[in-house]
């Protein structure tokens, strides 16, 4: 008998990788995505230069105001960021979000032209020419955003641009709720 | 659609396949060593199975300039890790710690070795009793078949 | 051609497989032959390394038993082979292959094929290709431009709903597919003057999917769709983008956008028109060109689609190739006579390709004379048959129309300075 | 039309295999002659179905037909003919007819070379052979066709991925998936035996000459691929441990495992279950990388066409035919009977030992290869699995694998003595001892575990070149009788010790160049000098060309040894127009000890550009050695025994009445 189940130990070790494969395919699960370990912990430090001039640098107690807030990273040069930009434009002028926006990367001077051009959603704005801060908060690429709580934690985290659904499911509720 | 954007932003990246730069290199020879070791260690997190040594995304540029910068300031290599994992997590070390996630994957190749090694071992002890003799020479009336067989 | 290949192909197919079924009958092979032809080479075998001497005469023995019993073992074992030829399944085989497969290749085939469509292997036009074809987008569309003549057009008359527009689309394009709020504003500006501006409206519903309201954007859009004459050259890309975003936001797709029944003219697939999307605008430009080149191709092969050179016209006329507009409207109206709106287009196309000041040349003429049989105080038809008139040396007759027309502008119209002066010259 | 064409040969192409796929099944179980015989001319009409589709597509492809969808998304009018035509299999559609291609070539190769083997077993394999191409066929039919049309027919294609033009494109594919494929054929016979339920040594000497053959061409495929990525991927690596390069590694592992336990079949009647399923794993494990590399599972630098619906179709095959072929072995292989008996020091007790290290080896690999996707699966944690890893798990692994190596073909069948074998190979042993502290020593001084290694490597070498010369009693007996025995030696004894010799040139090179490698990463402006490796390096210039496809930079770079000159590289850097993607072109000198490989790199501002170059021992030995390791399995494919097999005919009918089954 356990000769028997020996050679049924191939087929059921099939069984077990084919279950993980279709569960694979049928969760839609991005092989590309790497999450982030930030969520659910403090926001990491914040010490980047104003992209504006004659603005303050923004540092950590930008974060810690009680109110959720959101750190976007984009870049003049990212296409992505281009799509999703005017929901940001939306969140800020619609429903008044305070959105930080570190532009990453990229020279202040293209980051500027661009947010005139396209319009500036963002109450802050900084400039990581070097990408130090990006490091700080794990950053892979541009676009990436964040949700930080009112007590300056890390809640959400957006890898790639964010989109319509992103923004009605989670982004407007977490604003509400400040969670 | 999302997915279309992620690979966009790969594609960004995809660009030149160059790794580390002259200009990024430590003058000392034993820590660019050192950090030439651990850049091979650290996955570049935008890219596929590459390391960042080998890597020349924006963003394994500045994983490698951190990781000499931690060097500098006189970090030992475990702390470098560790600096690399609070940021990216366990995802950026090509070779995964062992801890309680991970044990199967690096037990998993030895406990096949170990279980069917002992298996065998065990059944050829046991074969070991039954003695090996000659085959028995054929009978004759075997022997006449067997012509009849190879009769061309 | 083809069909003939198609039956030949699969004539010799089935023929093929029929050859063996109908033979009377096969060799065969045994297994029992087949592996005594084995073990008499392993026997060899051990005889050749024995009298080589790699092998001792007591394991040369021994494995030479080995291999006779294995001989006999195998000979007991030679299956009992029932040789059922069954006759009944014989005679139904060949006619159910016969009927099976081409009826199976040939059903599978009509629904995945494309028999009428001929091959289009690349033959480089004009010789003259760089080694970059997309390195050199389409002059005329040079966003630069594109700018420069709208801010040109305002300067002239600053609340002109079509340079507003076009000088929103421009910085639209600018912005690679991005509504830009300055954008917006021109926009804006086009609708206070003109309310149902095709393009102001496509463009801002653009503008609230991108800023995540779908919704509203496709209520915008339909109504656009609606107030859309049924031939208007921008409904298909509308009712893509419609689609599109619909199905992107997960709200159900208008039946109108749905891909349509074909209506006997090519339209963009979904995968096409999805494949856009993805373009930058010079190569969006560039694959818009090519559907219109392939749909004259097609043309070509079917002449007697009276829609479908109207919708080529219309293509020509959008893409600014005004002669081939033209010729594609005479061949609609050589199938039947074309409407007015129509005729207003050609006559467009035709004026279009004339240098300021010439005289319209003949088949100008006669599309300008039936737009103004068709209707009398037709602005384009009075000018440019009147230009036609004077260059013919008929001056009464270019002064009757000119004059008709200048009653019928508006004391600030542009072109009013300009008439105003030829009549002068006329008289 | 030709697509058309094409396409529809496709169709008939599917609508024989399922003929084929199921008549002479049913002929072999009736004993219906002409069934059988319908196997065979069904395989071959397939045959030129599929060449027929093939070659359409290769048509389109090289007249840049742009009315085929295929063509325009991976091709280019302006892209030279070459790569037009390797462009055909270098995107998921034209890959998968290559596929197909290889598929119906094996089966009517089995119709045209199987004269010898039995009416059913043959008439069942090439059944089962057509019910594998009947899902490739619908695959490719109903979810990646290439004779897609796109009408109108744009202006011009897409191109093709800059890092795919290349020579190596043209040849890895095709070779690599002639392995996959050809284990098809080993996959075919073990299901056809577990149907018969005989397994014996006819049938292990019937399958030898397919399994050997899928093995050659894969060992030729990796290692062209891994040639490939040397050269192409510009910082001379060989072997990164990608899933996809996994995922040929570990049918290359079963099959090697295959290969020598089915030796044990052959000679000794024993292993006999254990063969079979080495069998179906092969093949198996050559679907389970197809459906890594194309459904997106797993994401790798190669893994090309990723869809979900692709995927599930590819996981619904891998299911059917793996869990079809392992159901009926669950079922059927209990009952085939064990043969000879054996002590566990012996031949088989080696090969034995063999199997369970390439099967521990293949299990590791496999086990590393989507262990990130089951955790993330179950935990959600993220953890990459990469070549520190596998230098940790796998090699280790290795060690007694080669070790034991040498020893196997000293032992006698049955039983053998362990220290008579060791001590034919003292002088094999004494010289890999002398390699390591030569290797420790001077060459390096401290990375111990590479100079153990390349001991290893010299083992293999000496003891299998010292087994062969033993054989032929070289130098122990007059020079006659050496040359006689040279004549008498199966061509299947000297390729094993050529595979045997070329696994130890490819760890040589490994070794050597992995661990002992110089490299030198400059910024230089041209007129600039460097001193590298003992040669003088100048950076004489840096010209722009114009390609027929690409624009490049290309540096001229003159080394020089004590002032004279010694060779000149030019690396280029190349820009794609269409795709805009910017290529290296690595220039490699190379003498067959070492390879001087230069890249040209970014022009850094004002400071000139960034040159690369690197100086790795022995690096050809890798793909020289992988190579040899293939000709060793192509001269034991020569043995004549091979090809023995074709019995008397006409025999048959009579003796079947004349023997009565007992």
């Amino acid at each position: 008998m356990s000769r028997r189940l020996l050679f049924l130990l191939p087929l059921v070790t099939l069984a077990l990788m084919a279950g993980f494969f279709a569960w694979s395919l049928l969760a839609g699960r991005d092989p590309a995505s790497i999450g982030s370990v930030l969520v659910g912990r403090p926001a990491p430090r914040l010490d980047v230069k104003a992209l504006r001039d004659g603005e303050p640098p923004l540092t950590d107690g930008l974060l810690k105001t009680g109110k959720p807030t959101i750190v976007n990273f984009f870049a003049s040069w990212c296409t992505p960021c281009l799509a999703e930009h005017p929901l940001f434009a939306r969140l800020a002028e619609r429903d008044g979000a305070v959105i930080i926006g570190i532009a990453w990367k990229n020279k202040p001077e293209e980051a500027r032209a661009w947010l005139k051009r396209l319009g500036d959603p963002y109450k802050f704005a900084g400039a990581d020419l070097e990408g130090r801060a990006g490091l700080d908060w794990g950053l892979s690429g541009v676009p990436e955003t964040y949700l930080i709580d009112g007590q300056g934690i890390v809640r959400r985290h957006f890898r790639g641009p964010i989109t319509e659904r992103d923004v009605n499911e989670t982004i407007l509720p977490f604003l509400k709720g400040g969670k | 659609m999302k997915r279309l954007f992620v690979l966009v932003v790969a594609l960004l990246f995809a660009m030149p396949a160059f790794a580390v730069e002259p200009s990024e290199m430590l003058p000392n020879p034993a820590l660019e060593a050192r950090a030439r070791d651990i850049g091979r260690a650290l996955r570049c997190v935008v890219c596929q199975n590459q390391s960042i040594d080998d890597s020349a995304a924006e963003v394994a540029r500045d994983m490698r300039r951190a990781v000499r910068e931690r060097l500098a300031a006189g970090d030992r290599d475990e702390q470098v890790f560790a600096y690399m994992v609070a940021r990216y997590g366990d995802y950026v070390l090509l070779k995964p710690p062992f801890k309680a996630g991970t044990w199967v994957l690096w037990l998993g190749g030895p406990l096949v070795l170990v279980v069917a090694g002992s298996a065998l071992l065990f059944a050829a002890r046991r074969r070991r009793k039954i003695p090996i003799v000659p085959p028995q020479p054929l009978s004759d009336e075997e022997r006449r078949r067997l012509d009849a067989l190879l009769k061309p | 051609m083809l069909e003939f290949l198609l039956a030949l192909l699969t004539t010799a197919t089935v023929g093929a497989l029929l050859v063996p079924l109908l033979r009377a009958s096969a060799r065969r092979t045994e297994r029992l032959d087949s592996a005594l032809a084995i073990y008499r080479d392993q026997l060899a075998e051990i005889e050749r390394e024995r009298a080589a001497g790699t092998l001792p005469e007591a394991e040369a023995a021994a494995a030479r038993i080995e291999v006779e019993r294995r001989i006999l073992s195998a000979a007991n074992t030679t299956d009992a082979a029932v040789h059922a030829d069954s006759a009944g399944l014989h005679r139904f085989l060949p006619p159910a292959l016969a009927l099976v497969i081409p009826l199976l290749a040939l059903g599978v085939y009509l629904q995945i094929g494309r028999p009428g469509l001929p091959a289009a292997p690349f033959s480089a036009p004009n010789s003259a290709r760089g080694p970059a074809p997309h390195a050199n987008p389409n002059e005329p569309m040079s966003i630069e431009r594109l700018l420069a003549q709208a801010r040109a057009r305002l300067a002239e008359a600053p609340n002109d709903p079509d340079a507003l527009s076009a000088l929103g689309e421009a910085m639209v394009l600018e912005a690679d597919g991005s509504v830009t709020p300055a954008a917006r504003e021109a926009f804006d500006k086009a609708l206070a003057g003109r309310p149902d501006d095709p393009r102001a409206q496509f463009y801002l519903g653009l503008h609230e999917t991108q800023s995540g309201d779908s919704r509203a954007a496709l209520a915008r859009w339909q109504a656009l769709e609606a107030k859309s004459p049924p031939d208007a050259p921008w409904l298909p890309m509308l009712r893509a983008e419609i689609a599109r975003v619909a199905k992107a936001a997960g709200l159900p797709v208008p039946p109108s956008a749905a891909p349509s029944a074909p209506t006997g003219m090519p339209q963009p697939s979904r995968d096409q028109v999805e494949a856009m999307q993805n373009l930058d605008p010079a190569q969006r430009q560039q694959a818009i060109r090519s559907m219109v080149e392939g749909l004259d191709a097609r043309m070509k092969e079917s002449p007697d689609d009276r829609a479908g050179w109207l919708r080529l016209a219309n293509a020509w006329k959008v893409l600014g190739e005004n002669a081939k507009a033209a010729d594609a409207y005479a061949k609609a109206d050589a199938l039947g006579a074309v409407d007015t709106r129509t005729l207003t287009d050609w006559a467009e196309a035709h004026v279009r390709q004339i240098a300021p000041g010439a005289a319209p040349p003949p088949d100008a003429v006669a599309v300008l004379q039936r737009l103004e049989k068709a209707e009398p105080r037709n602005a384009l038809a009075l000018f440019y048959l009147g230009a036609a008139s004077f260059a013919a040396g008929d001056k009464p007759e270019a002064l009757k129309r000119w004059k008709t027309l200048l009653s019928l502008l508006p004391a600030d119209a542009p072109i009013r300075g300009m008439l105003e002066e030829r009549i002068k010259s006329a008289e | 039309m030709i697509p058309e064409l094409g396409h529809f040969s496709l169709i008939l192409a599917l609508a024989v295999a399922l003929v084929q796929g199921t008549l002479p099944l049913l002929g072999a179980a009736r004993g219906d002659d002409r069934l059988m015989a319908l196997g065979r001319t069904a395989a071959l009409t397939q045959a030129l179905l599929v060449i027929a589709a093939f070659g359409a597509l290769t048509q389109a492809y090289v007249t840049s037909d742009f009315s085929v969808a295929n063509v325009v998304a991976n091709s280019h009018s302006a892209k030279p003919l070459i790569y037009k035509i390797s462009g055909v299999w270098g995107n998921h559609e034209g890959s998968m007819l290559l596929w197909a291609l290889i598929l119906a070539l094996f089966g009517a190769a089995v119709a045209i070379f199987g004269a010898g083997l039995p009416d059913t077993l043959r008439s069942r394999v090439l059944a089962i052979q057509a019910l594998i191409g009947v899902g490739f066929l619908a695959f490719l039919l109903f979810t990646s066709n290439p004779f897609e049309r796109v009408s109108p027919a744009p202006l011009d294609g897409n191109g093709l991925n800059p890092l795919l033009q290349d020579p190596g494109l043209a040849f890895h594919p095709p070779l690599l998936y002639l392995g996959y494929v050809g284990f098809s054929v080993t996959y075919a016979f073990a299901i056809a035996a577990l149907l018969e339920g005989r397994v014996d040594a006819a049938w292990a000497r019937w399958v030898r000459p397919w399994t050997l053959a899928a093995w050659c061409f894969l060992t030729l495929g990796i290692a062209l691929g891994s040639w490939w990525a040397y050269y192409i991927l510009g910082w001379g690596g060989f072997w990164f441990w990608d899933p996809v390069e996994n995922a040929s590694l570990m049918p290359w592992l079963a099959g090697t495992a295959l290969l020598h336990s089915a030796i044990v079949v052959e000679k000794r009647d024993a292993l006999k279950s254990w063969t079979v399923l080495l069998a179906i794993l092969a093949f198996s494990l050559s679907l389970l990388g197809t459906f890594l590399v194309r459904s997106g599972v797993l994401t790798s630098v190669h893994a090309f066409a990723q869809d979900p619906a692709r995927g599930m179709f590819i996981l619904a095959f891998l299911l059917f035919v793996t869990g079809g072929g392992l159901a009926l072995y669950a079922w059927r292989a209990p009952r085939l009977q064990g043969g000879g008996l054996f002590q566990p020091v012996s031949r088989e007790g080696a090969l034995i030992l063999n199997n369970l290290l390439l099967c521990t080896l293949a299990a590791t690999v496999l086990l590393g290869t989507l262990y990130p996707l089951f955790l993330d699966l179950l935990t959600g944690n993220k953890v990459s699995v990469g070549p520190p890893f596998f230098n940790a798990t796998f090699v280790p692994i290795c060690a007694p694998l080669f070790a034991a190596l040498c020893v196997g073909p000293y032992l006698g069948w049955k039983r053998a003595e362990l220290w008579p074998a060791l001590m034919h190979l003292r002088i094999a042993f004494i010289a890999a001892v002398i390699a390591a502290i030569v290797a420790a020593t001077a060459i390096d001084g401290r990375a111990t575990l590479a100079a153990l290694a390349f001991g290893f490597g010299v083992w293999l070498i000496a003891g299998s070149l010292l087994e062969f010369a033993g054989r032929l009693r070289v130098g122990r007996a007059p020079l006659a009788e050496t040359l006689r025995r040279l004549r008498a030696t199966p061509r299947s004894a000297l390729g094993m010790t050529i595979a045997h010799a070329a696994l130890g040139v490819v760890v040589l090179g490994a070794v050597a160049t992995a661990a002992w490698n110089t490299e030198l990463i400059k910024t230089m402006r041209p007129g600039d000098t460097a001193s590298f490796a003992g040669f003088d390096v100048k950076l004489d210039r840096v010209e722009n060309l114009q390609g027929p496809n690409y624009i490049a930079e290309r540096a001229t770079l003159t080394l020089s040894v004590g002032g004279r000159p010694y060779t000149v590289l030019m690396p280029e850097r190349r820009l794609f127009t269409v795709q805009r993607r910017q290529v290296a072109e690595t220039a490699i000198h190379t003498n067959f000890l070492r390879d001087i490989y230069a890249t040209l790199g970014e022009s850094e501002a004002q400071n000139g550009w960034v040159i690369r170059l690197y100086y790795n021992p022995l690096a050809p030995w890798i793909w020289l050695g992988a190579a040899l390791c293939a000709l060793g399995g192509f001269v034991s494919l020569s043995d004549r025994r091979l090809r023995i097999g074709a019995p008397q005919r006409g025999k048959g009918r009579t003796r079947t009445v004349a023997q009565p089954a007992e």
